[in-house]
Formats: structure tokens, C-alpha cells, sequence
């Protein structure tokens, strides 16, 4: 891997998932069509054919088998890292995550792990049927027990998704399906800021933009739009859902005093709604602007042809971040 | 090869042999009329499967999954339902949604992104809205049966599901609920060999059918390329499940000629002599066959039937491509029966 | 019934439902032990002797098939309340709640109506066994399409489960199984705030106290501790989860100027992360105090004998509010 | 009533005929010393099991589930495990506990509400954390069993299940799994009669063992009052899973003979004569019955296992009754392997 190397997000997690099934011999990748075609994004592609069929195999069609088994491998000293193969398509695993991929820690009193990875191909943005542009953060950021992250580059998917298989708990890998295929320059390296750690992709002093996923890019775009009007905006990438980097968001709460949050997911119980009440909790006193929520309507997800009518747009990223900077 | 290897094991009942000559009694219940309407629907549904996924290749649909294969599995089982009878239909059952009169045009609403589930009336048409979390609708079925026997009504439930999606839970709950209320309802399974890229072997160690032993129902194994033991095979689980006699499981043996949707690239995890091999029990080239053999159709019959069919798939790709985009209102409109005002505080943003 | 008349929070359930089943003959009620024992709890008692078993009947020990078969029961024209035997029972079920109880309405273009009611006993306190004492709402108040409502006594809740009941739309229903007991003395009635519509069950203009359900008591004993103090608190009954009175929020946002929120759940996304953020949105410039959060920890529920230690405390409140209003 | 009507159907698989008397072949593999042994663990548990329901009575205990009954059903079963092999509880299983050398007051730390699905340690005693979603654990042992497996292990899970628990979805997918992966695993059915309130012909309309057919495995109806037939067809199964053969599903046919726990009241919904019936087939009277008749143990005998059970309970008492509270910090403790900084402060705040 050269320091010039272009990487889709979907290359680095098929190398993520490649590098951790060498680098560690109990790591197993399972899940609904996985292993013979390599994923319906292809992102296990060609992994059953370089470790096996005895580290990489296709399941039947049961949500909740998988992510059970995966909780009875672990007690047989495996690390699972399974796929559900669209965001709403791990809602039958539900009860097994809530129940015991996220409680068998304590219920043991911390005798057994749960080095569980759920990779969930997650947001919208791609046209998909019904059922394959939902934002499900919510369900597992709020059971405690779970580690949530999402990345919104190639490089740091890398990174995240090793550091996410390395970690003892189990961590529920949202992958913004939308920016699967732009590319991104660089070495794919494991180092670096890794799970509940949030970094700052833009600065700026105007304001702040947190998202994640999906809308980073976004939020980019809304940044580069603001800078002509004299607002220059802060960007940050959550990364890490759960545990929230909560310092960060109050150092940056505290030095833009003005707060904007961004999010596919519907308004009501996002993200956002944590991300607002954090930044008040931690930053009442230094905050000029109420924090601001821009994201998905609080209805189902719509068809492909209405979803750009529903996806937080650039326009309204850009109002949102004029409207807290000239409160 | 002889045969798709998930028909191995038991064999299924048949009425005609893969060369159209009965090995069993023909007539199951269809005057020549409606003999003639099944190869018309099947040669219709063919060809438009064939215009869908020409509309997906020029953009005019997102993704299309074909049923090239199982045409007999769909319309001999829909035929034998009766206008009262309701479908629970999975993503891949067009044939079977035009045989029960469901608007091609507004069904395809749903595959070129302009509506979920389909914008067709379910309760009008009889025929559910298509449903995707794979085996969730099955349980629908079985309520619905429910429902309706608690009005005396003697209308029958057909929940349609593939076979990999007999591995779902719901799949279980809905078999054992319709087994313990004695439901009005019949399982339809289209093993069509493939779930994905994940062959029927891989999916279960059994044989499908052979599951309703055990939630105390009839289990059938049918040949899904055999229109007539197909049809024979659901009007007699519809009329067991209208005498009050409760569920059955059926097992259709069929075949996926094409890939899964026009997403997914077969050639990755299957052979094509697989699909040589399947192509030989083409249920159409079955069905004619025999009736042409029996007299029951020429050839200038057949050729009306494909002129239909060129005509049919031309009006609904003109109807189609016509269709503009949804407003952006009906996100907002039904929702919620009345939008909460926070709801409407949103609708107006949005719109605005 | 008598104006004198005493109910507990399961009688006045009760009578909700059989008032409903005998004014409605689309009404069915079923799930797990409901019609011949009367549910573990005894809401649905007599039911079964009183309506049959064709409207009152148990079911096998399958949620998700319940809440499935009450999807297919509407298409049928049937309005089915059907019964989680506890909170965290109902999980199996959240993929027919999220993907078609929800979206069903959506999906069909407003043509099938889902008049469905799933009661859930809920939140903890009775020194329940694990899975018998988690605070849900948080998984189907983020849900667009449903409705989620919570009593906090008997009179709203026999007046809340008649609205539920007699919604088009989807409601969760949320039973505080520590307040199941207490009596109430008055007359079970119809009419009154219906869904959609929170109450101030104390008025008060130092601060206000949000909280629902089963915490609703605890905020009015510390609100009589901070009496003496000097401190009036105002407290606020929420009621409906989804969807939220705002407008009630943002008054008392603004007449008191300082916010407590109150629940069991843990604090990562619970309901007080949306209260927070909408105090902050519609009340900004009134905002005397960020608005104080007490709630279970992030942390799977603990063991009955720990419960009171994770619970939100009269002290935990009395100290919140103490801290707002000297903020 | 003869015998308890979930009993009716196909007959089970037995060794002893209710009164004791052989009826097949007696010699299952236990030398006279493990069947004492047996008969030991059966006195024991039962012992046991009344002294935990008087615990909650007297407050020490918060809702307890009696197995009283099931006693041969658990203890067979149990007992023809190797010390390698994996057991997957419900909540019910306390005898099979105690005899895989789980400390019974440990456990019952569950049952006093003291912590979540016991403390003992799951791993060194092979007996999993004691599970309240029913059904979920069954996929747990399959996963466990396709985990070993591929670490080249021979040991065996085997999960316990209810009868009302068959009904769930978790238990399809996990028959399924294991069968597509012949795990080597053995699901073993404990048919009470009852799921709380609800009869068994209410749960399903077939019976249990034969759903085994439609996964394309073993199916086994055992007597599960009758301790040699459960040992018998247990031992089996795990020899056919250590072999690499798969999985089997055995429904034992029990009985609840006290309430679903202490706070249910069974006289809601049971009538008091089927209980009657069910304790003529007691399993401790049937199998004491046989090794009395066969010399393998006299009055004295019974009596020191009395005296045994007797003392057991008593030590379990004092223990139990003298633990404490666990400390709060438990609380913060294992939620994750490192805390993040955001439970750290919480944590302060609620210890502080
Ligand atoms: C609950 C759920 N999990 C996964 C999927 C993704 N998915 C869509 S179709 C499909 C395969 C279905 O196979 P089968 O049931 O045999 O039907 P077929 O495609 O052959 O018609 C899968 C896994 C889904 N739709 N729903
Ligand atoms: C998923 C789930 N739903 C409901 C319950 C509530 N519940 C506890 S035990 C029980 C009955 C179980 O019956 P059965 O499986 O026959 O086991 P038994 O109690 O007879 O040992 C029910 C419904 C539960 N524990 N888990
Ligand atoms: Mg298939
Ligand atoms: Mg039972």
C-alpha cells in the first residue's frame, strides 16, 4: 500500500477485514451472503477464498440466529464479525443485541466478552427500496452495552472498523452506504484516533457542524459554501455514536459558541437531540445560539424519488448554520 | 446435471411430465377458457418481466428482481384463488399481481422509486403491498385469515414466500399460528433454488413441505414448472382452508432463471450450465406442449397470445415512463391519520 | 361508578378495556395468558368470561407473530390490542412494529388505517427479574409513524387507553407497573386530554419538573421537599411520548425559565435528550439554567437489589432542581 | 383422565414403565453407582426446590420457578453430558445445575435478585447464564457448538427449551442453523404441559419432535418422567453429535406439577384433578421403585439420600440467607471493559 493509493470505503473495509482475519486467527466473518459473492457491496469480497470457508461463511436467512451464534461463539472464544445486509434488516436481531450482545458482559460480572461486530450497511442516499435507507443509530446508541461508530472516509473506515474489531465490546458498525464508492488518497493504516474519539475535519471559528457518516461530506460542502459570507464554520466527524466524544463537542461548543447537528435519521430522538442536550449541559454559558437540528422529517423514510426532499440538503445546512451565527 | 439439485429428494406431485405429456389426470378443475387464459397470462407475464428489466437497463427502474422461471408457480397458484382470497405477496410476484388484476403500471410505482409497497389499493385488489423484510408478510397472511373467519367469511389467505426465507422466525410463528387458530390461510413457498447467492442446500437441511408435519398441518410438494399440478395442488389447500380445515404448507419447485435482481451479477457464486440445465424445464414450453398436443391451441392461438403480450408490455412501459415524480407533500400526508403539529411545523419547512 | 370510587391503575386499565370491547365490536384483545389467566398482572381479567373467545384469546408465546397477525387483523378491519407481557418482551416484535406497524399507513398511501394498541408493562421498581424492568420508549418514540403514551394514574390511564384504542394510528402503550397499584379515587372518564396533550399536575413558578409514567410521584414528593425551601417546582406529566406537547414544554420553558426532566431510562438518548433539545429550540432566550437531566445510568438494568441505587431518587431530583434554580 | 393430555399422540420413547417395571432395556450404560448417584440427585434436587419456594415465601427469594416434576427430565438429561460439554439453560433448570456442579446458592443469587443471570462462572462450570427471553439461548448454544467445533473440541451443547418456547422464532433458527452446520448440538425440550397459563395443545397443533423431520434431523419422544429413557436418548443424541452427525431434538413429556413460579396461581386456570393425575407418574417414586425392586438400593439407602437432601437444603439456606447486598459500584463495573469517560462521571455521581 503506497502512500499514493486510492482507496473506496468499500476496498478499505474489505482490507480492514482482510488484515484483521490475518492478523488474528479467532476473527470469523459471517452472515447472509458474505462469503461466495463477497457481500451484496462486495466489501467481504474475496475473503472466503483467501482464509476459507471455515472463517468466512454464508448463513440461511435468520438475523437473530446469526447475531445469537455469534453470542455463543464468543463463549467459545471467537470474535464475530457478522453483516446484516441492510439497516433495516437487523431489526429482527433486536432482542439478541439488546438482550445479550449488549448485557452479557455484566450479567457475568465481566467474565465473558463480547468482541462482537455488527457491520450494517446504513443511511439512505442511494436510491434504495423501502427498507434499505434507514438510519437505525438510534436503537443502538441508546442500549447501554454497545459501542456505535460510523466513519465517513475510506481511510479512517480502516481504522475504525479494526479498532472496532480489536475492542473486547461489542460495536455496532454503521456503514454510510452512500459514500461507499468515492475515493480517498492515502495509507491505510490501523493507528490513529480510535473508537469514542471524534476528530475536527474542517476548522473554523463561525460555528460548529457535527455529524457523522454520511453527512460529513455534506456538512463540507455547507462549509465551503458558507466561507464567501464571511462565516467560517467548524466540521467535526463523531466517528464513535457511542461513547460520544463529549470533550471535544464542549471544547467546541465553548470556543464557536454556536452549534449545528446534522443527521439523516428522523428529528425526534436523533442524535442530535444528545448532541444538543450535551452541548447545553457543558456549555450553557458559553452558548450564543440555541443548537440547532438539521435531519431527516419525522416520518418513514421515503421512496427513491422523494429522498433528496428528505435528506438534509446543503441549502438547509447552510440556512441552519446562517441562522445560529446571526442569532 | 439432470435436474436443479434442490428437486432431488421427494417427488413432487405432477400432472404434466417436462415434455407436456400427462402422467396424471388433467383435468383439475379449468375449462378450456381458462386453460387458454393461463398460457396467455404466462406468455403475458413473460414478456413483461423481459420489458421490466429492459425499463431497469435504461433507468426507468431502480432495481428489478425478474421471475423468469416461475411463471407457473405464480399464476397457477393465483388462479386458483378466488375473488374474495387475499395475497401477501413477497417483492417478486408481478406475474401474480397482474393475474389478480393489480395494475401493472401502479405496481412498478414501487420498483421505479416512486412509492413503497406498491400505491395499488391492497384492500381493492386483494393482493397486499409488496413486502420486503422477507418472511414478515406471512404473519400478515395468517391475521388476516384470522380476521376474516372471525366475520364468517369463507375468503382464504395466500402468503407467497421464497425459500430462503423460510429460515426467518417469522416464517415458524406464522406456520404455528395459523396451525393452532386453524387460520384460513396457505403457504405458498417458490423454491426457486436460490436465496441471493445462497443455494437451497445451504438454506435447509430438510425438505421444506416436510415442516408442516410438524405444526400438525398438510405439507405439499408440487411442482412449481407444472401450472396444472400447481393449480390442482392451491385449490385444494384453498378449499381445505375454506371448509374450515386450516392451513397448508406448500412447496413449489421452480427455478430463478436470472439473477436475483438486476443488482446482482449471478455469474459471481453460480454456474450457467446450472441455468442450461433449468432452462430445459421451461414451465411455458411445458404448458404448451400439452396444449397444443390435447388441441387446445394452435399456433396462430400462441401467436395472438404474443401479440397481446407485445402489446401489454408496450402500454405499460408507455404508461410508466409517463409517470412523473411524487410530490413532495405525500411524505408529509399520510404519515400520521391527523399530523401532530410537530409534524406539520416540519411539513411546512420542507414544502415552503 | 361512583365519584367516590377507588381505582388502581390495573382496574381502571381494565375497565378501559372492557369498555372498549363492549362499545367497539371491531375491538379484539390478545397476546400471552391474557384471556384465561387475565395477563400476569391481572389488566385483562374477566375479559374472556365477559367478551369470548373469539374477541379475548391467548396466543402462542410468539410477539412478533402477535404484533404481525394484529397487522394483518387491520387489513381485516379488526382493531386489535394485543399485550407484551413485559418491556422487554416486546423486542422480537420491533421489526413488524418498526417496519410495517409503523410504515403501513405510509405505505398504502393513507388507504389502510393500523388501529393497533400494543400495551406494555413497563419501567422497573418492582424488583422485577432481569428484562422485567426496562424503560423502552426511547425505541418507539424515535419510530415516525407510531404514537407512544404513558399514564401516570389510574383515572388518565383508563382516559388514555379509550383514546389509544379509538386512534387510527398506532399506539404504544406504556404501563408503569410500580404505579399499577395506588389507588385513585374519582370517575373513570372518556373525555379529557387525549393523545398529544402533557398536564401540569403541579403548578409552581421556580422551576419545572418533566417527567411521565412512573416517575411522575417521585417529582411530586420532591417537589413537596423543596416546598419548604422555597422552592415552588412546577411539575409536568408528559402523557403523550409521541407525539410530544411542545407547546406545553416551551410555556413552562418560558414561565419558569429553568427545566428538570426525569426518567428511568438511561440517560444516552432517552427522552430527556429530546426534551432538552426542544426546551433549548422554543425557549432559548428564557433559559435561566441548562435544562437538568436525571435518569437511570448508561448501563444495562440492574438487579433488584440494586434497582433503587439506578433509579432517578426523590434526593437525585430535589438536588437537580435545587441546582437549576440556583444556577 | 389417564395421563396428562400433551401426553397423547406418538408413544415416547420408554425404559420403566410408571410403576417401575422394566419395559425395555434397563442397562442404559450407568453402573449401579451412577444410577444411585441418580436417584441421589433426583432426592436432592426435589429437596431443594421446596426449600427455595419456602425461601420466597419467607422473602429470601423473589419470584422463584419450581421444577418440581421434571426431575428426570433435567437430571437424565444432565447426567449424560461429558465434564467438556456446554449446558444452555432457561430459567427452570436449577436441578440440571446442581448436578453439572454449579454452586446451587450462587445460582439462586439470580433468583434473590442479588445479580442477573447467576455469577457463577459460566465458562469453568459449562453451564451458560441462566436466560429469561425464551428461546434466545438456543442460538447460543448452536453458535457455542459450531465454535468448538471448529476448534476440532468433540464437546457438545445442548440447550434446554420449554414448550411454550417452541414457538418462537429464535427456536426455528436455531434448529435451522444448527442442521445447515450440523452443529454438534442437542436441543432438548422440556414438554411440561404448560407455558404459565397456556396448555400445550394451545401452543402447538403438532407435536414438538416432529418438527426434527423438517430440519432434516433426528426427532426423539422420550418418557421425560422416566430418568433411564432420558439419559438413553440424550446420550445418544450427544454421542451423535460428538461423531460429527448433527444435531437432534428430543421433546421429553413432563409435567409442572406447582405453579409457572410463586407468583403465579395456577387455580386461575388448571383444575387441580390434572395435577392429581400427573403426580400418579412421579418420576422420583418410578425410578426409586425400579432400584428397590432391583436390589440396587434399600430403605437405608433412601433414607441417607434423605438425610443428604435434607442437610443440603439446610446449607444452601445459610449461605444464601447470609449474603449481603451486592455493592452499587457492581453496577458500573462490567457494563464495558473500560468504562468511557462519560459512565466514569456517572458512576462518581451515583457512588459519590
Ligand atoms: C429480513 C430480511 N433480511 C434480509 C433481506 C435481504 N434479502 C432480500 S431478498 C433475499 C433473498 C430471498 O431469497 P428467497 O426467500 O429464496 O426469495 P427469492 O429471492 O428467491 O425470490 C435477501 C436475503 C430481506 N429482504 N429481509
Ligand atoms: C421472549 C419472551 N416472551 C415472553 C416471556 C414471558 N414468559 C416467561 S416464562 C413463559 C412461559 C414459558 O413456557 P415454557 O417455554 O413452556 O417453559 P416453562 O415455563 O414451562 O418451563 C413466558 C411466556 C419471556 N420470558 N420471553
Ligand atoms: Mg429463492
Ligand atoms: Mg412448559
Amino acid at each position: 500500500m503506497t502512500d499514493a493509493a486510492q482507496h473506496t470505503m468499500v476496498g478499505a473495509l474489505n482490507q480492514a477485514l482482510h488484515d484483521a482475519l490475518r492478523d488474528d486467527d479467532r476473527v470469523l466473518v459471517f452472515g447472509e451472503d458474505v462469503a461466495c459473492l463477497g457481500g451484496v457491496f462486495r466489501v467481504t469480497d474475496g475473503l472466503l477464498d483467501g482464509f476459507g470457508g471455515d472463517r468466512v461463511f454464508d448463513t440461511p436467512i435468520s438475523e437473530a440466529g446469526i447475531v445469537g451464534a455469534a453470542v455463543g461463539l464468543a463463549f467459545a472464544g471467537w470474535k464475530s464479525v457478522v453483516e446484516m445486509q441492510f439497516d433495516a434488516f437487523s431489526y429482527p436481531a433486536l432482542e439478541q443485541i439488546i438482550d445479550h450482545v449488549a448485557k452479557m458482559r455484566m450479567r457475568t460480572r465481566g467474565r465473558v466478552d463480547m468482541p462482537i461486530v455488527v457491520r450494517i450497511p446504513a443511511f439512505g442516499g442511494i436510491r434504495g427500496k423501502e427498507h434499505h435507507g434507514e438510519s437505525p443509530e438510534t436503537y443502538y446508541v441508546h442500549t447501554a452495552g454497545l459501542k456505535v461508530v460510523t466513519p465517513s472516509s475510506p481511510l479512517d473506515a480502516y481504522r475504525l472498523l479494526r479498532h472496532a474489531i480489536a475492542d473486547p465490546d461489542p460495536v455496532i458498525f454503521l456503514e454510510p452506504k452512500s459514500r461507499y464508492w468515492p475515493k480517498e488518497a492515502g495509507e491505510l493504516a490501523f493507528d490513529g484516533p480510535g473508537i469514542g474519539v471524534g476528530r475536527v475535519v474542517r476548522d473554523g471559528g463561525a460555528c460548529t457542524i457535527v455529524a457523522y457518516g454520511s453527512m460529513v461530506t455534506r456538512c463540507l460542502e455547507a462549509a465551503a459554501r458558507l466561507e464567501p459570507g464571511g462565516i467560517d464554520a467548524r466540521v467535526v466527524d463523531l466517528r464513535s455514536l457511542s461513547p460520544l466524544d463529549v470533550e471535544l463537542l464542549e471544547r467546541c461548543a465553548v470556543e464557536t459558541g454556536r452549534v449545528v447537528v446534522v443527521h439523516e435519521a428522523p428529528l425526534t430522538l436523533g442524535m442530535g437531540a444528545e448532541v444538543a442536550a450535551r452541548v447545553m449541559e457543558l456549555a450553557f454559558d458559553h452558548l450564543a445560539a440555541p443548537v440547532a437540528r438539521v435531519t431527516g422529517w419525522d416520518v418513514p423514510y421515503p421512496p427513491a424519488a422523494l429522498e433528496q426532499r428528505y435528506l438534509p440538503s446543503v441549502e438547509r445546512i447552510v440556512e441552519a448554520a446562517r441562522e445560529v451565527v446571526s442569532y | 446435471m439432470e435436474a436443479p439439485e434442490h428437486w432431488a429428494g421427494t417427488e413432487p406431485e405432477r400432472v404434466l411430465a417436462h415434455d407436456g405429456t400427462p402422467v396424471g389426470d388433467t383435468d383439475v378443475g379449468l375449462s378450456d377458457d381458462q386453460l387458454r387464459a393461463a398460457l396467455r397470462w404466462m406468455i403475458l407475464a413473460r414478456r413483461l418481466d423481459a420489458e421490466c428489466i429492459a425499463l431497469q437497463r435504461q433507468g426507468e427502474l431502480t432495481v428489478y428482481p425478474g421471475f423468469e422461471g416461475q411463471e407457473a408457480a405464480q399464476i397457477g397458484s393465483a388462479l386458483a384463488l378466488g375473488a374474495d382470497d387475499f395475497v401477501w405477496p413477497t417483492f417478486r410476484e408481478l406475474a401474480a399481481a397482474i393475474v389478480r388484476g393489480v395494475d401493472p403500471v401502479q405496481y412498478l410505482w414501487y420498483h421505479r422509486g416512486t412509492w413503497h409497497g406498491g400505491p395499488y389499493d391492497p384492500r381493492a385488489t386483494r393482493f397486499g403491498p409488496i413486502c420486503i423484510p422477507v418472511a414478515t408478510q406471512l404473519c400478515h397472511a395468517v391475521g388476516y385469515a384470522i380476521g376474516v373467519a372471525k366475520d364468517g367469511s369463507d375468503a382464504v389467505a395466500l402468503g407467497y414466500i421464497g425459500d430462503g426465507a423460510t429460515s426467518e422466525g417469522d416464517f415458524h410463528e406464522a406456520m404455528n399460528l395459523a396451525a393452532v387458530f386453524r387460520a384460513p390461510a396457505v403457504v405458498f413457498v417458490q423454491n426457486n433454488g436460490w436465496a441471493i447467492s445462497v443455494p437451497t442446500r445451504r438454506q435447509t437441511a430438510g425438505e421444506i413441505w416436510k415442516r408442516a408435519e410438524g405444526y400438525g398441518v398438510p405439507g405439499v410438494r408440487v411442482d412449481g414448472n407444472d401450472v396444472l399440478a400447481v393449480y390442482r395442488a392451491t385449490a385444494d389447500a384453498v378449499a381445505r382452508a375454506r371448509r374450515g380445515d386450516g392451513p397448508t404448507l406448500i412447496e413449489a419447485l421452480t427455478y430463478r432463471i436470472g439473477a436475483h435482481s438486476t443488482a446482482d451479477d449471478a455469474g459471481r457464486y453460480r454456474d450457467p450450465a446450472e441455468v442450461e440445465v433449468a432452462r430445459r424445464f421451461d414451465p411455458i414450453v411445458r404448458f404448451r406442449a400439452w396444449m397444443s398436443a390435447s388441441g387446445r391451441i394452435d399456433e396462430d392461438g400462441v401467436a395472438s397470445f404474443e401479440d397481446d403480450a407485445e402489446r401489454f408490455a408496450n402500454d405499460v412501459r408507455a404508461s410508466l415512463v409517463a409517470e412523473g415524480s411524487p410530490p413532495a407533500e405525500w411524505m408529509f400526508d399520510w404519515a400520521y391519520a391527523e399530523p401532530p403539529a410537530t409534524l406539520d411545523r416540519q411539513r411546512r419547512e420542507a414544502l415552503g
